[in-house]
């Protein structure tokens, strides 16, 4: 049973980090697309909790985290909203659909 | 510079200030014609605008009797006569001044152009009168003659040019005087773009000239110093030939332009499209001259350079020959003329190339009497034939008008060069010259020249004025003698080509060859005379005599020859021309066809390169320039593809490969939001990528 | 009277001002108006011109001012022999043509402001001695002439005035550059911080070291810039092979915008050479003049008049005239002989009055006939006589016909650049047959030969025309006589930057 | 000075009154009932604020405020002015505007003084934890105000482009900014600075956490690569905004970069010369950025038909403009870059307000809208568009030359000149799309259906305000230099 260490946190910070920027790359629905912020922002935190756990024995770490928390959600509230409206325009929220702007 | 010249000229130099008047005076003329003749005409009459016209180079002619006279009155070697006006250009080392010489060379001429342009004037006051442009007519021959008397008096080879240039802008408006016939007005640009070729040679002669004296320390364009510094030139050599010779080269290029010699004869012909008394005063008398005059003037340069004085000895040779060959052809009675005028200058050029120069000026000089005379004559024939030029339809004029048929017998007589007429005098010191100096071949083919000269000028005297009328009755009812405006310069013309022969009467005919003598002091230099037999070989020879006969028997047989074929009909014309088969006839006839050859070469390939660079330019340099244009457009599409294909396609390719990784993705998936941050994830990889790289 | 020169700016400017609050519909009082701010800078440009002391090479009525200290950017006006032929040739050309622009009716407020704007950034071009304030004024021009032809212009104006503006500007980013680099290597000794007073700039001591001897993109640096600040100019010129804009502007111009652009616009190129090129990197100018000036202006001498021979639009010809004619100008530049030099700048002087000459006359026939096809006329001569008298002395002075301007100037060019390559000059010297070919051809198929009978009843030349050309006419015989008029202004000056030069050949 | 708390609120006013202006605005558009004094107020707020925060220009000493988390310095109240302004003129524009009469007047303006005070504390922040929050303050903020314009396709769809661009951007921001946390163990930038000054870290991982973070900052300037959701929002967003965008957060993010990249990256030498610290040698990532940044810009914009989304290509274009006065790393490439944001304010909201003032009485924001607008009595307006616009190009006597001649200079002297010269050849390249419109609206004539538009007083006041500004300070720019001048001094405790 060996001891969990920084780099563990790290490289699950990081593993999480590319599953949330895959996400993104690939959802074409707005909210999986949102969900995968999530993940990338949860992955951040990871790293915040795991640097200020192991390395700077400070709460920074953990104080950006709940901020990070915490800007998350308002930050799904208001694309909900948006998506919301979209879905009301467009009857969908499939991205591919909301094209209109390009050249 | 200029003020030592000055100094180093101060005994010399006589300054008066009444020479500007004689060029000045024409100017006036031209200028109050020019601008108020119409309403002079319209208001005064024509007589007052003919009467300003006319007074002006009478005027001048007062003037330049005195001048002649004052340098009589001077010692042979201070002979000069100056005016400065102004200064004209002065920067750096280059200081010319508009200021008027008169030495004995340019004496000779102004009383030419003065005199014959004076009573040319008064002929055209009677020949014009039907022209309602009468007022335009005198006030550009006024500026002829202002521009001429600039060339001849200028102190400087710029102020020359200014009067070699604007003489040929005279004749450039006086050909194309009836300017709204095309042939005229092509005949005018014509003349005026060959003599731009002459120029061409004259001013790199005038720019090599100025920097070599330059370089031996005396940068000067006035003559007197040139004739002082050239000795500084004997051994300067430019681009591997002797620099001397390499300016009189290029001078005589010019020379040639001017003075229709071969190979830039081509305008003269044409040039008889002006008015009759045109070709007279321009076309014969004067401004053809100038190439003379301004060897004479340059003389010591010439005398440096033998090698340009055998080539001037040959073309004079051959444009005499060729000129007077397509002279037996023509039937245009001023067609003739204006080939002989050719043939003559040829005659004179021959004199400047062996280094005759007096001899050659002295032949300008009975030319200008005899050929203005013909020319005259002719206009009044026209006059009366109702510009009728072709002999063919003349004849029998003389019982007509006896004063033209007189004094037009009289000159043919002189230039055929029968004693005691001027032209005998001064073409025959001219064979002798090229004879005495060696030229053997030269002298040949001038004395063909001469043979023929007789025989076409006896010719147009025989089919003009003897045997029976050939004109249409209604031209015929019409037929009169010119009026008295006309006859009397007429008259006065044909005693000067009748006795003027006499002011130059060679030591071998026990006269003392005064004229020469006149010019010496302008034109012999000491030691530099490399060749030719200047100063008319004091001791005489035989064979002078026996030259001189033989030139007067082969004068004898052209006349001879002529009065058989055109007079009394023993010979027939046409069975000659067969003799020597009509092919040959109908190249002389068509002139050699040289209009022919220039239009398809030079010409030609002048007209080819235009359209070329015109092509050139709108094509490759301003395609270069919208092509540039282009790129950057096309770039812009490039990026807008890009946006479109390559990112979305980048999403599909990862999407790809995702979906074999097995993830859950069912179907391909895209979606321009996700192309978007696709980019922002391959910037941010690259850049990583970069740096560890 | 030591703001003399920035009253000469600044009253087109205020008349400008002037105009555009003038109420709306009074053509005539704008027309008038701006006739009465471009009087005053003549008037001033003659008292100069009587005022100026030909014996000085430096720089004379001098004014200075602080404008941007922290950046040590002066305002510094002056005038030198260079610069005051050209200050007269551009306060009389503009007063002329506020005449030959008579004929506008479109938005004539706005005609008017703009062309007197023009006027000032001419004026500022040719007096400025801050090299920032140089730049403003060379670009100020700009923007007025866009629009003048842009909107003014003929068929095809848009495409001709968006290439003239931006291949300029493509010429004024290297300037911009250059300009930069320069100023970040001259220190004024006085104050001992970078400036852009040319007048530091011209004395190579303050130069860097780097300027003078310094290597960048594997050149020399004083190479470099020479080049950046040669193109910049050279489009201008226009040079071989920047030329092309020409035709299109000057062809789709109004008649008084052609004169501007051939008549002053030109001149600003070589301006510029000799007030930069010549007197702030001499070493270089005497490196790079054999190729850059000399053989490129043989190249525009005798192309330009192969390529005006071929055209059929009378007003293209006189265009590719222009070209032909300033190859001179830099020809003379580049012989480094006194005689060069002041032809050149006396050519600037003639080519001004003389291309302005055919430029009325040109739009004088295309205001009757609407069309400048060569091959269209014929035997004009016979219904406008005075009209055709003009026509003549403006196009024989063009071929440089002795007694008129233009041959003085060409032929001291000729002369000066003889001594220094004569095999050019001689190529070059082919170009008066040339000339006179395109010129008389073009002459007798429209003004001789049989009349056109299309145009039996044209109407001559009017008093507002005769009144425009009349002066230019004068100038061009009175100078083709008396060249010493405009000669010993600049004499002075030339020698003096000639020397500067030559010492490095 | 290190202020706590209580002291701290002695530099905090201007911020004070926004906040407090923002919670009014809410509570007033329940009881208000004339909603379009709510425009004016928030004009009256915007403008008090401003002065608010000119009074404190005199320099009273700087100061760290609230435990380190935001600063107060000179470079921090340049960009408060700046911001000030654009909000200002933002909602000027919003009263005049058509689109925005149909949007709920409070929480428009709300968000809109909300987001000016985001933009307060990105200029302030001294903290990561502070730049984030200040960063997605804005951001939110701006995804509604984008959206703004109910049941609008194009509006509703910008916003979520935008949000989830931003969520991404930011998320990738704050992934980097935990490893710079991890790796100096700080997250205030003084902190980071002392320890990378130490130099022990692995330069590698710190370069990764700094392109990640630029990730974030990028995307707030516009900057190529993370430029691709400006287009869409600005043809999206109701013209204020996007004039708003253009400028307001654009500056912002320059202010967050700046105060990143130089006093937490970079150390100040003598001379105003700062060097890099740490072994990350950003300055050339932000030299790619800027050439990138200027020709993609300048490219895509020739072929643009929509006047929003030409200018939305020409400000990414000038991002790349301004990048170049970083990579000197010099104050006087800062002077310039500040300098150049100032001559930005004016005169790209001068061209947005036309383009609405266009858009008003035409409801068109494309090229054929604008064709022949001198010719039919939009002379004035056309005549200061062709100001901006050339203005934009560069072209002198207009303030935009002075801008554009400040950053070469800044480059030139530290003898970047290829890069001078891709900036150069770029403006030119500008020239031609910046004159087309130009030639629309002289050289073409109208066909009949582009409809009249008619100048009004107040957004006629606006216009003329900025044209005159950008003539002004095209020929006597010293009071903005100095300013730029002053307000190049970071506080480095």
């Amino acid at each position: 049973m060996m001891e969990i260490g920084l780099t563990h946190f790290l490289v699950v910070g990081a593993l999480v980090f590319l599953a949330g920027m895959f996400c993104v790359l690939t959802r074409r629905n707005a909210i999986g697309i949102l969900m995968g912020v999530e993940l990338i922002l949860n992955s951040a935190n990871i790293n915040y909790l795991a640097f200020s756990r192991y390395s700077s024995m400070s709460y920074d770490g953990h104080l950006f985290a709940i901020f990070v928390i915490m800007l998350a959600a308002a930050e799904a509230a208001i694309g909900l909203a948006i998506v919301l409206g979209i879905y009301q325009t467009f009857h969908t929220i499939d991205v591919e659909a909301t094209d209109t702007l390009r050249l | 510079m200029q003020e030592a010249a000055h100094t180093a000229h101060e005994a010399a130099i006589h300054t008066v200030t009444y020479l500007r008047w004689i060029p000045l005076l024409p100017l006036i003329g031209a200028v109050i014609n020019g601008i108020g003749g119409y309403w002079i005409q319209k208001s005064a009459g024509k007589n007052v605008v003919g009467a300003i016209a006319c007074a002006m180079p009478l005027l001048g002619f007062v003037l330049a009797v005195r001048a002649f006279l004052q340098l009589m009155g001077l010692d042979a070697s201070e002979r000069l006569l100056l005016d400065s006006v102004f200064p004209w250009i002065h920067v750096g080392n280059l200081a010319v001044d508009v200021a008027f010489q008169i030495d004995p060379l340019s004496s000779v001429m102004i009383l030419i152009i003065t005199g014959v342009g004076g009573l040319i004037h008064i002929y055209s006051t009677a020949y014009m009168h039907e022209e309602p442009a009468f007022w335009r007519f005198f006030a550009y021959l006024n500026l002829f003659t202002f521009a001429m008397l600039t060339l001849v008096m200028g102190d400087n080879l710029l102020l020359m040019f200014v009067g070699w240039e604007g003489v040929g802008l005279c004749s450039y408006a006086l050909i194309g005087f009836w300017y709204s016939e095309w042939a005229n007005a092509s005949a005018g640009s014509k003349a005026f773009i060959v003599n731009r070729v002459g120029d061409f040679g004259f001013m790199c002669a005038t720019f090599l000239l100025f920097w070599s004296l330059a370089e031996a320390g005396h940068p000067t364009l006035l003559f007197r110093e040139i004739a002082q510094h050239a000795p500084l030139l004997e051994n300067h050599v430019f681009w591997g030939m002797g620099t001397v010779t390499l300016i009189t080269m290029l001078m005589f290029v010019g020379a040639t332009g001017k003075s229709a010699q071969i190979p830039l004869y081509v305008w003269l012909p044409d040039a008889m499209a002006g008015p009759t008394p045109v070709s007279a005063l321009i076309h014969a008398a004067t401004m053809v001259t100038a190439g003379v005059y301004m060897i004479a003037r340059l003389s010591v340069l010439f005398d440096m350079a033998p090698t340009t004085g055998a080539v001037i000895a040959s073309v004079g040779a051959a444009t005499a020959f060729f000129a007077a060959t397509i002279g037996t052809t023509q039937f245009d009675i001023k067609k003739v003329l204006a080939y002989s005028t050719v043939s003559q200058l040829g005659f004179m050029f021959i004199a400047m190339g062996v280094g005759a120069y007096a001899t050659g000026v002295f032949h300008l000089m009975t030319h200008a009497f005899f050929k203005a005379c013909l020319f005259l004559g002719s206009g009044s024939v026209i006059h009366a034939m109702h510009h009728e030029q072709d002999m063919r339809k003349m004849g029998g004029l003389k019982k007509w008008m006896p004063y033209t048929y007189a004094t037009y017998l009289l000159s043919t007589l002189a230039i055929a060069g029968i004693p005691p007429f001027s032209g005998f005098f001064s073409k025959d010191e001219i064979l002798w010259k090229a004879f005495s100096s060696g030229h053997r071949i030269v002298w040949f083919v001038a004395v063909c020249a001469a043979a023929m000269t007789a025989f076409y000028m006896f010719r147009s005297v025989y089919m003009t004025f003897h045997g029976e009328s050939r004109a249409d009755e209604h031209t015929k009812h019409h037929l009169h003698e010119s009026p008295l405006a006309m006859t009397i310069p007429l008259m006065v013309l044909a005693a000067l080509a009748t006795f003027s022969g006499f002011l130059n009467v060679p030591h071998a005919l026990f006269g003392d060859a005064r004229f020469d003598a006149w010019l010496a002091p302008v034109v012999q230099h000491g030691d530099h005379g490399a060749h030719g037999a200047h100063g008319g070989g004091h001791h005489v020879e035989v064979i002078e005599y026996v030259l001189m006969a033989l030139s007067v028997a082969v004068a004898a047989a052209g006349i001879w020859v002529a009065r058989a074929m055109y007079e009394t009909g023993t010979m027939k014309p046409d069975r000659l021309v067969y003799a020597f088969g009509g092919k040959l006839y109908r190249t002389v006839y068509n002139k050699y066809y040289v209009d022919e050859a220039y239009d398809a070469t030079v010409i030609a390939g002048t007209m080819g390169m235009t359209r070329v660079s015109a092509w050139f330019d709108t094509n490759i340099v301003d395609g270069i320039v919208n092509g540039s244009a282009w790129v950057v457009r096309m770039l812009s599409q490039l990026y807008g593809l890009f946006d479109h294909y390559v990112v979305d396609g980048a999403v599909n390719g990862v999407a790809v490969v995702t979906s074999v990784i097995g993830s859950r993705v069912r179907r391909l998936q895209t979606g321009h939001i996700n192309a978007y941050l696709y980019v922002v994830v391959l910037a941010v990889v690259g850049m990583m990528v970069a740096r560890i790289w | 009277m030591d703001n003399i020169l920035t009253l000469m700016i600044f009253i087109p400017v205020f008349g400008a001002a002037v105009i555009l609050c003038l109420p709306r519909g009074n053509d005539n009082l704008v027309r008038w108006t701006a006739v009465a701010a471009t009087v005053p800078p003549l008037l001033m440009a003659i008292w100069l011109y009587f005022n100026f002391d030909r014996s000085v090479p430096g720089f004379q009525f001098l004014q200075r001012a602080q404008w941007i200290p922290g950046f040590n950017i002066q305002y510094i006006v002056g005038v030198d022999g260079v610069s005051i032929t050209m200050v007269l040739l551009t306060a009389l050309l503009s007063f002329i043509c506020i005449f030959a622009s008579w004929g506008i009716e479109k938005a004539v407020k706005g005609y008017f402001a703009l062309f007197l704007l023009l006027d000032a950034g001419m004026m500022g071009v040719f007096v400025a001695l801050d090299f920032f304030l140089f730049f403003v004024f060379w670009e100020v021009m700009l923007l007025p002439m866009y629009f003048l032809i842009g909107i003014w212009g003929g068929p095809r104006r848009e495409y001709a005035a968006i290439k003239f503006f931006l291949y300029t500007l493509f010429g004024s980013a290297l300037m911009l550059i250059s300009i930069l680099a320069l100023f970040f290597n001259t220190t004024d000794p006085a104050t001992g911080q970078h400036t852009f007073d040319m007048l530091v700039m011209m004395n190579q001591d303050n130069h860097s070291e780097w300027l003078r001897t310094g290597v960048i993109f594997g050149q020399s640096v004083p190479l470099v810039i020479w080049m950046a600040l040669f193109i910049g100019f050279a489009i201008k010129i226009p040079a071989f092979p920047f030329h092309t804009w020409l035709p299109d502007a000057h062809v789709e111009a109004p008649t008084a915008i052609s004169v501007i652009l051939a008549g002053v616009l030109l001149k600003m190129g070589t301006y510029g050479i000799l007030r930069i090129n010549f007197a702030m990197l001499p070493e270089a100018t005497a490196t790079l003049a054999f190729w850059c000036l000399a053989a490129v202006g043989v190249v525009n001498i005798v192309y330009g008049a192969l390529c005006a021979m071929a055209q059929t639009d009378l007003k293209k010809l006189v265009a590719y005239s222009s070209v032909s004619h300033m190859g001179y100008v830099m020809l003379g530049m580049a012989s480094f002989t006194q005689q060069g030099i002041n032809g050149a700048v006396l050519q600037m002087f003639n080519h001004g009055t003389v291309t302005a000459m055919l430029f009325l006359l040109v739009g004088v026939v295309y205001d009757r006939a609407h069309h400048r096809n060569i091959n269209g006329f014929g035997g004009l001569a016979t219904v406008m006589p005075v009209y055709t008298g003009m026509v003549a002395v403006a196009f024989f002075a063009a071929l440089g016909l002795p007694g008129l301007s233009a041959f003085i100037s060409e032929a001291l060019v000729l002369l000066g650049s003889w001594q220094q390559n004569p095999g050019l000059t001689m190529i070059a010297a082919l170009a008066v047959i040339l000339s006179a070919g395109y010129m008389l051809w073009a002459l007798q198929r429209i003004w001789l030969g049989p009349l056109n009978e299309k145009y039996s009843d044209i109407e001559e030349i009017n008093r507002r025309e005769l009144f425009t050309l009349i002066p230019l006419a004068a100038l061009v015989i009175f100078l083709g006589v008396y060249p010493t008029a405009v000669l010993d202004l600049m004499g002075a000056s030339l020698n003096n930057l000639n020397s500067v030069v030559a010492k490095f050949l | 000075m290190d202020l706590g708390p209580v002291e701290s609120f002695g530099f905090f006013v201007p911020e004070l009154i926004l906040g407090v202006a923002v919670i009014a605005l809410i509570v007033a558009d329940l009881v208000v009932r004339r909603k379009d004094l709510l425009g004016m107020a928030a004009l009256a707020t915007v403008a008090v604020s401003l002065i608010a925060v000119v009074a404190t220009l005199p320099d009273k000493g700087d100061a760290y405020l609230f435990n380190r988390m935001i600063v107060h310095d000179q470079f921090s109240l340049f960009f408060k002015i700046v911001f000030s302004l654009a909000t200002f003129a933002t909602v000027w524009m919003s009263l005049d505007s058509r689109e925005v009469q149909r949007v709920s007047q409070g929480e428009y303006y709300a968000l809109l003084l909300a987001s000016t005070l985001g933009m307060y504390f990105m200029a302030t922040a001294t903290n990561l934890l502070m730049a984030y929050l200040a960063l997605e303050f804005v951001s939110l903020t701006s995804y509604v105000l984008t959206g703004t314009i109910r049941h609008n396709r194009r509006s509703g769809e910008a916003s979520l482009k935008y949000l989830i661009y931003g969520g991404v951007a930011s998320g990738t921001m704050i992934y980097g900014m935990s490893w710079i946390f991890g790796l100096t163990g700080s997250m205030d930038y003084a902190g980071i600075n002392t320890a990378l000054a130490a130099g022990q870290e692995d330069s590698l991982a710190l370069f990764v956490a700094v392109v990640l973070t630029l990730a974030g900052f990028g995307y707030k300037i516009a900057a190529v690569p993370f430029h691709m959701w400006a287009p869409d929002v600005y043809t999206g967003a109701p013209i204020p905004i996007t004039a708003f965008l253009s400028v307001g957060s654009k500056a912002a993010g320059f202010a967050l970069l700046l105060r990143f990249f130089f006093p937490a990256l970079s150390k100040l030498g003598d001379g105003g010369q700062w060097q890099v610290i740490g072994g990350v040698e950003w300055p050339q990532i932000i030299l790619v950025l800027s050439v990138v940044s200027m020709t993609v810009g300048n490219l895509a914009a020739l072929q643009q038909d929509n006047i929003k989304r030409l200018l939305a290509y020409s400000s990414v274009a000038h991002a790349g403009y301004m990048l170049m006065g970083l990579v000197v790393l010099s104050d006087e490439g800062l002077r310039s870059v500040l300098f150049y944001i100032m001559v930005y304010y004016l005169m790209n909201i001068g061209a947005f307000a036309i383009v609405m003032l266009v858009a008003n009485s035409t409801g068109r924001e494309d090229f054929a809208s604008f064709r022949g607008l001198a010719w039919r009595g939009g002379a004035v307006p056309a005549v200061a568009m062709a100001i901006f616009l050339f203005s934009l190009a560069g072209i002198p006597p207009l303030a935009g030359f002075v801008g554009k001649f400040y950053l070469f200079a800044a480059i030139i002297r530290s003898e970047f000149y290829a890069l001078a010269l891709i900036g150069a050849l770029n403006s030119v390249v500008s020239l031609y799309y910046y004159a087309r419109i130009v030639r629309t609206m002289f050289l073409d004539q109208p066909q009949g259906d582009e409809g009249v538009v008619s100048l009004d007083w107040s957004t006629g006041g606006l216009v003329a305000a900025l044209t005159v500004g950008t003539v002004v300070f095209g020929v006597y720019w010293i009071p903005v230099i100095n300013l730029a001048d002053r307000s190049v001094r970071f506080f480095l405790g």
